[in-house]
């Protein structure tokens, strides 16, 4: 631990749970109250409101101020002493021995995400009131992204497992809804499905791993669990590869939901709905929800090391396979889409080698630049006239001048150039992975580094500079976006600037360890983790400079192909560099051809066999019924041929019958 | 608050359709008008005995039987002999199991009914009485304590459902009307035949007595049948239920019965009658012969699990919306038989919640497509897109239903399978991990029916209906409301079922021998 | 004679006299066929209430000892079997006499002969029911079958009619004779012509466990021969479709019914009183047959169009269910099972007669008008055109199927409690007979289906029924329902039977 | 020979078997009919028979003789009735021409 020191306060961690207060446990409530009163409202009066987002944008104001007091409370004013608060609202499900509360939970990991969560879900409600200005529809979005708000919110605030699974499932609904928003758009029809039905599949293992925690241990709730494993563990109840097992199962869900490979297919499509959608549900906040739900999970994830190693290099695996693809999109949206798994892979990554504080920074910076990106990105396409293909763009940077500098600042941050928010977390994330033997995550995630920060410059060269191929159509109503959505802009990218810098510093001993420390010791505790001093001009400032001169030469590489400052692209260039490597270029571009094996896989193979099953049932069990059917009737048309009509042969049966039973009686009554 | 405890509330019940029904046969058939307000008189006299039950329950004693300690668990128990000869009774009662499923029969009723109101043109007097005498059949075997009682409402319900599909139904009613009826038949002909070996057994170890023969708390109080007779009689009860339920592979004569049944029929179907099979083996099978249940429990775990997955797997390639709603049936009901055959308190408990949750979805899919039917006079997904366009609500509340039906946590559905995947994964991990694939199945068939329906351009074939293509009217939103409202409540207060079946599930399971499973926290 | 014994033989003279009051009224009157009507049931009325008043009936004090009363050294008996008996077919030959002249008046067939004819029948089988010596057994059933012979052929000009009396009357013949062989070969080797007598002679074999005497055994194959022909039992049966069919439509239905029921007594007084001994060796016999009746019966009805063939097919089919009460009563060894087996026989065809009669009123009412076939499609949308006959025949069939409440139902019930009661193979009957009661459901629900289900066809006339037609069906339906929804009626008739069945063992 | 029982009995099967025979064989309803007299004579030797053999039966026997050839007489009666009858519809006697009942 890159020279961290917290005192080890014997009251930190998951014991340390009061009840809440009832002011708290007010705030708490309103905060999952008011967003769905404001879905309620916007869907039953939003068709006849003249502005839709009159009730759904200030509830989420309201809901950030509120969550943002209740966490300057936790973290500055450390109003709960490190600890955690718990709520309980009611009793959700009852059923003998299995009893789930619906109970609320608050502790610093909460905070730092409620900060996230509404801070973007509050710039992006903003940011959407110019964005969807024209669009009819505009009540339901509205109504939908207080739904999401209210999921999201849940489960950050669910106190324990089955909780976070019913907002999980909820959040997916949102996700489904919001992409799925221009339902008109077979594509969009096509892509909220597949999201939705992706996510199931990590779904499944989600639920088996809460059905096998709580037949395990015997309870749902997250500080039982946490307190109970430890002595159960110790006294044999419970065998280590359960925990195993439960940890890979609910690593299941959290692939799903974060879209890591191979459940990734789906969050590319997800860019379907509209932008702001994207930077909210499928950049910042719900994405991010896998990360969570692991971190959350600290010390079940502690005590099975065998699963951590798998969530690390499923996480460095995404991280440089959809870097790959990045490289090659050209869909504005999907570029920004495989960044954003590339992204969420550095985090899982992060959580596999037990750099808990480290993925949670990365999450947090993450959601503020890629966010400020997506929702740039949505300035650009709105500006071009729903345009998304970059290489009808070009040379916008002085028409969308605040677009261009806040994307610029959002790219800096992602590629990690100090002393942005990116350089700070990707740093933290890197160094801890080397430094906690994971060299070879380390030696990986430096190669992505690279590859982000020229695949986003590619993005900026593309967008921005060069020469503009923008629809001659089009090109004389490029504008800059209406202050609703520039002011949301500037906002993350100053934040974007500064946060990395307040949280990360001071090295070694930085803000947010301090916030987090309680929540991961006892996980760190169990994995024998122990601080060591932080070394600026040893190993860690080696790091330091390796991560920064990539990521800079990245970023120079792609400046000198995508004509950066210049009049003259050099498109050619990189014409004649792919050429060069066709396999590759290909490969990147279709994607790894994943869809393709999807669809091989699921839709023809799928259905293939789900039509073998129809015809079963009809032919074979069906026919098997009417076969039984068909044939009584059949035999009954035999039997019925007996009846001749003529008078000999029935006498022939009654003699027959007579001489039958006579023989039989012979036999049998003489014997 | 009234006092019903002083009422045989019961019976009140149970006949108070047979006695609007004989008023129906006295109405002239041509005055639909006052057809119809009868009916619905009825029907809503019935739901509020029925939620006047629901009001006094907590407060009724619990009945004890004569001779035997402690209580039965059933409440407002009334006895009556009725054919001494056989020492056969009319007793009914009531515990928090068939609470729930008698106000779940009224309400589908009376939302039956209203919703008829529009799509059924002809012969509605005969429509009405078919439906009064259905609902009379469906609540006596809720309420039946007697297994020759019992018998008689279930065959009573065949009669009017037969009826009902055979006459207002589609295209192809006969055939399926038949198979219908055939196909129950064989398995409640065998049931009866249980019935009295049971009684008779019984009555030979009572020294030829027929007192309490056909009593279900006497038999159940004297148990330990012979392990033979046990599974003989199990048999035949299992395939009576499982061709109700119904399990595969007894499962093909309900998407034809669905699709050829007019809506409310199938709302109905799906309702209330399916869930008569599951009922049946909490009610008789189970206590009446726990030995023989033990033993051929793994088979029918078995079963479930590929009603289960095959049920969504057949679902996902159907073309008509009925019938991939009838294969959801079946892939829904699974989750009954497996968590009744599992015998562990969670999945029972799942089961039965999984029952009510069911027959309120499902029914409310049904009044769906019944919604697009009346307008399009097809159901054929092929044909349909975009529906959200011209008919906004009724692709919200299409949408809502579906998600429900779907599992979504806060909706009546998840919290049933929820609890049967629960305790199936504490008795066998691997078969909740196989049953836990519908998760996914369920997705692919429901939003690809959805997606088929609501989203996308809007079909040729939907524009060619020009202004019929209306959305939901006053009578639709009606009837759909109170589902609407119950898929809410018992979504986010599941509380209201669960700590009624409690005890119930309890004792089910005491007489099993299965004691509940605790987990290691109290 | 004692007043007593004169009470006991009352009954069944009371009817032989009646029928030739019908025919004096018929040559006073011969234009007003009511009048014969009106003479019969009110003759039957009487005959019935002097039936009653003799009794035995339990819970009745009536003048006869319940033990039951000997007339002329024993040759007949008035027993509670008896009186149940002649007050069945009272009733049986009430209903006949009342669906009769709606379908005969307007075809011109003389309803004073039918009434006379079917009178004489009658009292046939109430010679049956009490017969207790085998000359007298002989000789009711000859009175109960020639007339049956007439009444089959009753409309003589019509070739359907004919054929089937010649065939009835041909193989009915064959088979009396048959029959009459074998009771001269009890006759011979047990020598005695009276039930009792012969049961004891034969007890007295089994006590001295020797082997039966093969005359014996010739007898009781030519008796069980005869007699399974009289019940239409299969492969005695063949006649019974086109006699049926052939047969104007009441005298169908009173063939379906009385004959057969009357048979069924005089198997209970052959084979289960005089050689009961022997029900170790006819016991299984029976059941074979019961089983194979039953199926052959379903099986050939299934696919049946016309109806009233169809309705002949499910008739051997009942009769094979009936058969497995006696079987019961052959395997049983402890005597109240046995006597409730005996029970489910009566109690079945309580309900039978009424069920049965019933279906066929309906097949005649819709045929009033002549020229109407006897084709299922004929009741194409009948639920519309005559809704009361629609549902009374609904009411009909679904008790032939056996559904719940109805009389046909619980007649089911008793018999399979009976079988199981009796154990081991029985039990295979008893589910035997509930699958075969699941694929009949098939054909009498395809006349629902056609009554309902079905519009009727273009010009299809709508249908008026006879007064007296509508109360003998409102008679039968309500017999069909009581017996099966009122609990005070079905609880009697389970005693009755019941009782009735215990007579035979001088219980 | 003659003075035993069981040879009348055997004549009286023989008999039997003869009208059995006949019924089966013969088309002609008169034939069947006259068949049928002969089972039934048959039968009445058995009868005879056995109240010559059986001390017992020595009266029983031939009234009951008595009476069957009463009833054979009231069958042909009947019969002959319905035989002219459908031969007045049909025109034939043989009765496998009377087959329009059939499946």
């Amino acid at each position: 631990m890159g020279g961290m020191s917290f005192a080890a306060d014997p009251h930190a961690g998951i014991a340390a749970v009061t009840q809440a207060g009832s002011t708290e446990q007010l705030l708490l409530t309103l905060l999952l109250v008011l967003p769905i009163v404001g879905f309620t409202l916007t869907v039953v009066l939003g068709r006849r409101l003249s502005r839709p987002w009159i009730i759904a944008v200030p509830t989420i104001i309201v809901v950030w101020a509120i969550a943002t007091y209740l966490s300057v409370q936790a973290l500055i004013g450390d109003a709960f002493h490190g600890g955690a608060i718990q709520t309980t609202i009611y009793e959700w499900i009852p059923a003998g021995a299995f009893s789930v509360s619906f109970d609320l939970f608050f502790d610093n990991l909460t905070a730092v995400m409620l900060l996230v969560v509404t801070t973007i879900g509050m710039l992006v409600h903003v940011y959407s009131i110019g964005y969807m200005a024209h669009d009819p529809g505009k009540w339901r979005f509205f109504a939908y992204l207080n739904l999401f708000m209210f999921s999201m919110l849940l489960l950050v605030l669910a106190a324990n497992f089955l909780l976070v699974f019913a907002a999980w499932e909820l959040v997916g609904l949102s996700s489904y809804l919001l992409i799925g928003f221009w339902y008109h758009k077979r594509s969009a029809a096509l892509a909220n499905k597949k999201a939705f039905l992706v996510n199931r599949v990590g779904d499944i293992g989600f639920a088996l791993g809460i059905m096998a925690i709580w037949t395990t241990i015997g309870t749902l709730d997250f500080v039982q669990v946490f307190d109970l494993l430890p002595a159960q563990l110790a006294g044999g109840h419970i065998e280590q590869w359960m925990m195993v097992g439960i940890c890979l199962l609910l690593f299941c869900g959290a692939m799903g939901k974060s879209a890591q490979f191979p459940l990734h297919v789906w969050l590319p499509d997800a860019m379907e709905g509209p932008t702001p959608v994207s930077a909210l549900i499928h950049a910042a906040t719900m994405v991010n929800a896998g990360v969570y739900l692991v971190a959350r999970s600290s010390p079940l994830f502690a005590t099975a090391p065998e699963a951590l190693i798998l969530v690390a290099a499923v996480g460095i695996f995404t991280a440089i396979f959809a870097a790959s693809i990045a490289f090659t999109q050209k869909d504005i949206k999907r570029v920004l889409a495989y960044s954003t798994l590339s992204q969420l892979g550095y985090m899982f990554a992060a959580l596999g080698v037990g750099a808990w504080t480290a993925a949670i920074f990365h999450l947090a910076t993450h959601g503020i630049f890629k966010g400020l990106l997506f929702l740039g990105s949505g300035s650009v396409i709105h500006g071009v006239h729903e345009e998304q293909d970059m290489d009808k763009m070009g040379a916008l940077r002085r028409k969308m001048p605040i677009t261009h500098w806040t994307m610029l600042i959002g790219s800096l941050a992602i590629a990690g150039i100090p002393p942005l928010a990116g350089f700070f977390s990707k740093d933290e994330v890197l160094g801890e992975a080397f430094k906690l033997g994971f060299q070879w995550v380390w030696l990986i995630g430096v190669v992505v580094a690279l590859m982000t920060a020229f695949y986003m410059f590619r993005l900026m060269g593309k967008t921005f500079y060069g020469e503009s191929h923008v629809d001659p159509h089009v090109e004389p109503h490029v504008h800059e976006s209406p202050p609703t959505m520039t002011v949301p802009l500037i906002i993350l990218a100053v934040l974007s600037v500064v946060a990395g810098a307040y949280l990360g510093l001071p090295l070694g001993d930085s803000t947010i360890h301090h916030w987090l420390a309680p929540v991961f010791h006892p996980a760190l505790e169990t994995m024998g983790v122990h601080a060591e001093p932080y070394q600026l001009f040893g190993i860690d400032g080696a790091l330091i400079l390796v991560s920064v001169a990539v990521a800079t030469i990245g970023m120079v590489a792609a400046w000198r192909m995508f004509g950066f400052f210049r009049i003259h692209d050099r498109l050619d260039t990189v014409r004649a560099l792919t050429a060069r490597v066709p396999t590759l270029y290909q490969g990147s571009f279709h994607k790894w051809y994943f869809d393709e094996l999807n669809d091989l896989l699921f839709v023809r193979i799928g259905g293939r066999v789900a039509d073998a099953f129809a015809w079963f049932d009809v032919h074979i069990i069906d026919g098997a019924v009417n076969g039984v059917a068909t044939l009584t009737r059949r035999a009954g048309d035999e039997v019925r041929q007996s009846q001749t009509g003529r008078v000999q042969n029935y006498a022939l049966g009654i003699a027959g019958g007579l001489i039958l039973i006579a023989v039989i009686l012979l036999l049998v009554g003489t014997r | 608050m009234i006092d019903v405890s002083g009422l045989p509330i019961l019976s009140l019940i149970i006949f108070a359709p047979l006695v609007g029904a004989i008023a129906l046969a006295f109405v002239p058939g041509d005055n639909v008008r006052l057809v119809k307000q009868v009916a619905l008189a009825t029907t809503l006299v019935t739901l509020v005995l029925s939620l006047l039950a629901a009001v006094g329950f907590g407060a009724a004693a619990e009945y004890v039987l004569p001779g035997s300690e402690g209580s039965s668990g059933f409440r407002y128990v009334e006895t009556v002999p009725w054919i001494p000869f056989f020492g056969i009774l009319y007793r009914v009662g009531m515990d928090g199991i068939s609470l729930l499923l008698v106000v779940l029969t009224t309400t589908l009723t009376t939302i039956s009914v209203v919703y008829s109101f529009g799509p059924i043109k002809t012969r509605v007097k005969e429509y009405m009485i078919s439906f009064l005498v259905l609902e009379l059949g469906m609540i006596g075997v809720f309420l039946a304590l007697d297994l020759f009682l019992f018998y008689i409402f279930w065959e009573i319900v065949l009669v009017p459902m037969y009826l009902i599909i055979g006459i207002w139904g589609g295209a192809n009613r006969i055939y399926a009307t038949i198979k219908f009826v055939l196909y129950t038949l064989v398995g409640s002909l065998l049931m009866l035949v249980a019935i009295l070996a049971t009684a008779f057994t019984f009555q030979a170890a009572n020294g030829g007595d027929w007192t309490g023969a056909f009593d279900l708390l006497t038999l159940r109080a004297a148990g330990g049948f012979d392990p033979t007779l046990q599974l003989f009689c199990f048999i035949a009860f299992f395939l009576a239920f499982a061709i109700k339920v119904p399990m595969w592979p007894f499962h093909t004569w309900l998407p034809d019965a669905h699709v050829e049944a007019p809506t409310a029929g199938s709302v109905i179907l799906a309702g209330v009658l399916l869930k008569l099979g599951g009922y049946g083996f909490i009610r008789f099978a189970l206590p009446l012969y726990p030995q023989a249940a033990h033993d051929l429990a793994g088979i029918i775990v078995v079963l479930s699990l590929i009603a289960i997955i095959y049920g969504a797997i057949v679902a996902i390639v159907q073309p008509d919306l009925k019938k991939l709603i009838a294969y959801s049936s079946v892939s829904h009901m699974g989750f009954v038989t497996l968590g009744i055959f599992v015998f562990q308190e969670q999945a029972l408990q799942g089961a039965v919640l999984q029952m009510i949750n069911h027959g309120i979805i499902t029914g409310a899919l049904f009044l769906c497509v019944g919604v697009i039917y009346e307008r399009t006079h097809d159901r054929t997904l092929a044909r349909m897109g975009g529906l959200s366009k011209p008919t906004p609500v009724f692709a919200g509340v299409f949408g809502f239903f579906v998600f429900a039906s779907l599992g979504l946590p806060g909706l009546a559905g998840f919290v049933g399978e929820f609890l049967v995947f629960v305790g199936t994964f504490a008795v066998s991990p691997v078969a909740a991990a196989i049953a836990a694939f519908v998760m996914v199945f369920a997705g692919v068939y429901l939003l690809w029916m959805f997606q088929r329906i609501a989203f996308g351009p809007v079909s040729d074939f939907l524009k060619g209906l020009g202004h019929h293509l209306t959305d939901m009217d006053r009578t639709e939103v009606l009837t759909l409301a109170p589902l609407f409202a119950l898929t809410i409540i018992f979504g986010l207060y599941p509380a209201a079922i669960l700590d009624l079946i409690q005890q119930p599930v309890t004792d089910l399971l005491v007489a099993l021998g299965s004691a509940p499973a605790t987990g290691l926290v109290p | 004679m004692t007043i007593q014994e004169w009470l006991a033989v009352a009954p069944f003279m009371l009817v032989m006299a009646l029928g030739m009051l019908v025919i004096i009224v018929d040559l006073i009157w011969p234009d007003r066929p009511s009048r014969v009507t009106g003479t019969a049931l009110v003759g039957l009325l009487v005959a019935g209430a002097v039936t009653v008043i003799a009794g035995p009936i339990p819970g009745i004090e009536g003048q006869l000892p319940a033990t039951g009363q000997s007339v002329l050294d024993g040759v007949y008996v008035r027993d509670q079997l008896t009186t149940f008996l002649d007050l069945l077919f009272i009733v049986i030959t009430i209903l006949t006499v009342l669906f009769a002249p709606d379908y005969l008046a307007p075809r011109g067939l003389p309803v004073g002969e039918f009434t006379a004819t079917l009178l004489f029948a009658i009292s046939g089988a109430m010679l049956l029911a009490g017969g207790h010596d085998l000359l007298l057994l002989f000789i009711g059933l000859e009175l109960l079958v020639l007339p049956g012979y007439l009444l089959a052929g009753f409309a003589k000009r019509d070739g359907l009619s004919t054929e089937g009396a010649i065939k009835y009357f041909l193989l009915g013949s064959f088979s009396s004779a048959i029959l009459l062989f074998g009771l001269a070969f009890v006759f011979g080797f047990t020598g005695s012509t009276r039930i009792d007598g012969i049961a004891e002679q034969l007890q007295a074999v089994v006590a001295g466990s020797a082997t039966w005497p093969v005359g014996l055994l010739m007898g009781l194959a030519l008796i069980i021969t005869g007699g399974a022909f009289k019940i239409a039992a299969v492969p005695f049966h063949y006649w019974t479709p086109d006699a049926y069919q052939g047969s104007p439509t009441p005298v169908t239905g009173y063939l379906s019914v009385a004959p057969k029921i009357a048979a069924f007594a005089l198997l209970i007084r052959l084979l289960v009183e005089a050689l009961g001994p022997m029900r170790a060796e006819w016991g299984v016999l029976i059941g074979v047959l019961a089983a194979v009746t039953m199926t052959v019966g379903n099986l050939s009805a299934l696919g049946q169009d016309n109806i009233k063939r169809m309705l002949g097919y499910s008739s051997i089919a009942h009769t094979g269910y009936i058969m497995v009460g006696l079987a019961v009563f052959a395997v049983a060894s402890d005597p109240s099972v046995q006597a409730a087996g005996i029970q489910g026989v009566l109690f079945y065809s309580v309900a039978y007669a009424f069920m049965n009669l019933g279906a066929f009123a309906c097949v005649s009412a819709l045929q009033r008008r002549p020229g109407v076939t006897s084709q299922i499609d004929t009741f194409a949308g009948l639920g519309r055109r005559a809704p009361l006959l629609g549902v009374v025949m609904t009411l009909f069939l679904l008790s032939l199927v056996g559904i719940p409440p109805t009389a046909g139902f619980f007649g089911k019930a008793v018999i399979v409690i009976s079988a199981i009661e009796g154990g081991g193979w029985l039990m295979i009957l008893a589910v035997l007979m509930m699958l075969n009661a699941a694929a009949a459901a098939f054909y009498y629900l395809r006349v629902v289906v056609v009554m309902y289900m079905r519009e009727a066809p273009e010009g299809a006339r709508s249908v008026t029924v006879g007064t007296l037609t509508q109360v003998g069906l409102v008679i039968a339906a309500i017999g069909t329902i009581a017996i099966g929804l009122l609990p005070a009626v079905t609880s009697a008739t389970l005693d009755w039977t019941m009782e009735a069945a215990r007579s035979l063992f001088g219980a | 020979m003659s003075q035993s029982l069981d040879a009348y009995l055997l004549l009286a099967c023989g008999l039997f078997a003869i009208g059995t025979f006949g019924f089966l064989a013969r088309r002609n309803a008169i034939a069947m009919l006259m068949s049928v007299e002969i089972m039934l004579n048959a039968v009445n030797l058995a009868i005879v028979a056995f109240g010559m053999f059986i001390p017992a039966l020595a009266g029983a026997g031939q009234v009951i003789a008595l009476f069957v050839m009463a009833v054979a007489a009231a069958e042909a009666t009947v019969g002959l009735a319905i035989v002219i009858a459908i031969y007045r519809n049909r025109r034939t006697p043989l009765v496998d021409e009377y087959a329009s009942m059939r499946e």
